[in-house]
């Protein structure tokens, strides 16, 4: 079902996304970077779920649901090696994490 | 049915419109925590609209029920990592630039 | 839906010559990120939504950790402030150096890649073995062979082409075999001291020769 | 990441959803987008989420070394052993129509059921490799 609505929204986020990229490109810090990078995911999320629509074929919502999820991960990664620079410092938390997890 | 098809319009619309705001927010605004603001707008309203705008096209439970869940994490991990974000910002020495004092945070080196 | 497909592949070419182009190696791995993200988008578009699912699955997660981690392993002046000149010096010296060589294998290499092409049928060649061979094709056959399973590319990977895919999981295997061997130094056999010790090449090597080598090399100081 | 208790919470609540994605995937490939591999990765990726966040003894506690060492063999073998299944029952290497049995009607019959056991394979020796890598990484940078 090819909508008019859908097919404005599309191109509205397919400019988002090169607004996000140019971000993405000038970013002085690794933060700019990064939230240009988060930003260009959720929006692919969205051009997935609306190219899914304008297919027909929602079956392959599933797509966005993955990149929904694992958006998350790549985002931690990324904050978790800017912070520490690399895997040290981890253990040190460990101990703490458990007793944090326990309340949560 | 004609209910349906102008509020599937007015959604879409309006977050195609939060969604541009946003990506030139992201570009034009002078420093990163007011950047982080404008991708804010993209990532909660923007992305809320659009999805509410799709889940009044859905026909049948299953499609509804997966653009919900989309949406629903979309809502909870966005935020967080621009929370995060912000955060190991700050640690990392970086400060919002505030009106009054624009001078003294250029002075440090944000 | 050619109004989605130009602007994709227009920021897929712009992604892939910013990541050729870029000197900060940690934007390079976030710019891997966007192009696996405007590439699944693409491959849905397809209507090939298994390789997107990969896509998807490797790209963004996976690949960015991997490619983080092996940047954190890298010593920091390479990717971090002042080793930036180091590493355009570095190049401009290799540039001078092999420019004529490397060009010759490029192209040679290319040629032959050309050349062996020329034998293949042609592009969309409705002769060409690759339309000829299954007939009827898997997509009619696999409903009466699978008792009805719809996908066709789970049935073609894991029944009809199942030598390959047998392949290809001992590939996985060897891979990780081989990153294990090359990586790991056994921190978790409780002689983590003993092998700070001992040179990589006997990382297997228990605490009594251990100790004895580094006893041998402390009187080979002394000495 | 101690300093970030709101990622620690949310890593938490998220890391169930992305497992049980990862067996939608690995199940539901018969019937839609998705399978083994994929499975492997999307799996592999909610135990690296729990390392990343709460440390790599964390991860190794709930998924040990040595067990994931002797996984990535595991689904090799479940592989090739369902090949010489098929041979067994008279058939040739991974000739899934000997599968053919009449012992429970939920169960997948014939190619399906070699699909699923074949699927399964990949799976768990992706899931392996993949945790594996990771542990290999983050293991060398915590002796250095």
């Amino acid at each position: 079902m090819m909508h008019p609505a859908m097919s404005i929204t599309a191109v509205a986020i397919l400019i988002t996304m090169s607004l996000a990229m140019i971000r993405a490109m000038l970013g002085p810090t690794v933060f700019d970077r990064v939230l240009a990078l988060n930003m260009f995911g959720t929006k692919t999320v969205l051009l997935i779920c609306l190219v899914c629509f304008m297919m027909d074929r929602t079956d392959f919502l599933d797509l966005a649901l993955l990149y929904s999820l694992i958006n998350f991960i790549g985002m931690v990664a990324l904050l978790r090696f800017s912070q520490y620079g690399g895997f040290d410092a981890i253990d040190a938390s460990s101990d703490e994490g458990s007793t944090t997890g326990g309340t949560s | 049915m004609i209910v349906v098809e102008v509020l599937a319009w007015i959604c879409l619309v309006a977050g195609s419109f939060f969604s541009i705001v946003g990506g030139f927010g992201i570009v034009r605004m002078p420093e990163f925590f007011s950047r982080m603001h404008a991708g804010g707008i993209t990532d909660t309203l923007g992305a809320g609209l659009v999805v509410l705008g799709l889940l009044f096209h859905s026909d049948g439970v299953l499609p509804a029920i997966k653009l919900l869940m989309i949406l629903f994490f979309l809502l909870v991990t966005s935020p967080t990592a621009c929370h995060a974000l912000a955060k190991s910002a700050l640690s990392q020495g970086m400060r919002p630039e505030l009106e009054n004092d624009a001078v003294k945070s250029k002075a440090t080196g944000s | 839906m050619e109004i989605i497909v130009i602007p994709i592949l227009a920021l897929l070419a712009v992604t892939a010559v910013t990541i050729a182009r870029i000197r900060n190696l940690w934007a390079a791995v976030m710019f891997t990120g966007i192009y696996s993200f405007l590439s699944a988008s693409w491959m849905l578009i397809l209507d090939a939504p298994d390789v997107a699912f990969t896509e998807a699955a490797v790209g963004a997660g996976i690949a960015t950790i991997l490619m983080l981690a092996t940047l954190s392993l890298v010593p920091k002046n390479k990717h971090k402030g002042g080793g930036i000149q180091n590493s355009d010096f570095e190049t401009k010296r290799l540039r001078g150096r092999s420019v004529v060589g490397s060009l010759i294998v490029a192209l040679g290499t290319g040629a032959m890649l050309v050349y062996g092409t020329l034998d293949m049928p042609h592009f969309g060649d409705s002769h060409a073995p690759i339309q000829e061979y299954p007939r009827p094709s898997f997509v009619e056959r696999s409903q009466g062979d699978m008792h009805g399973l719809p996908n066709v590319v789970t049935a073609v990977l894991a029944s009809y082409r199942g030598y390959d895919t047998l392949g290809e999981t001992a590939v996985i295997f060897t891979a990780g075999i081989a990153v294990l061997l090359i990586l790991r130094r056994n921190t978790d056999d409780n002689d983590r001291d003993a092998n700070l010790e001992t040179t990589s090449s006997n990382g297997g090597g228990s605490k009594p020769i251990a100790v004895a080598t580094t006893s041998k090399n402390s009187e080979e100081a002394a000495s | 990441m101690n300093r970030f208790p709101i990622i620690r919470v949310v890593s938490k609540f998220m890391i169930p959803y992305i497992l049980l994605f990862g067996l939608y995937v690995q199940f539901h490939g018969d019937f839609g987008p998705g399978g083994g591999f994929q499975a492997g990765v999307i799996f592999a990726s909610a135990i690296i989420l729990y390392g990343l966040v709460y440390g790599l003894s964390a991860a190794q506690e709930v998924a040990p070394s040595w067990l994931i060492e002797k996984l990535i063999a595991v689904g090799l073998v479940l592989y090739a052993g369902t090949g010489f299944v098929c041979m067994a029952l008279g058939g040739k290497f991974l000739d899934y129509d000997t599968l053919e049995h009449d012992l429970w009607s939920e169960l997948p019959h014939g190619q399906h059921l070699g699909i699923f056991a074949v699927e399964l394979g990949v799976g768990i020796t992706v899931t392996s490799v993949m945790v594996m890598i990771y542990y290999a990484f983050a293991g060398r940078d915590r002796v250095v």
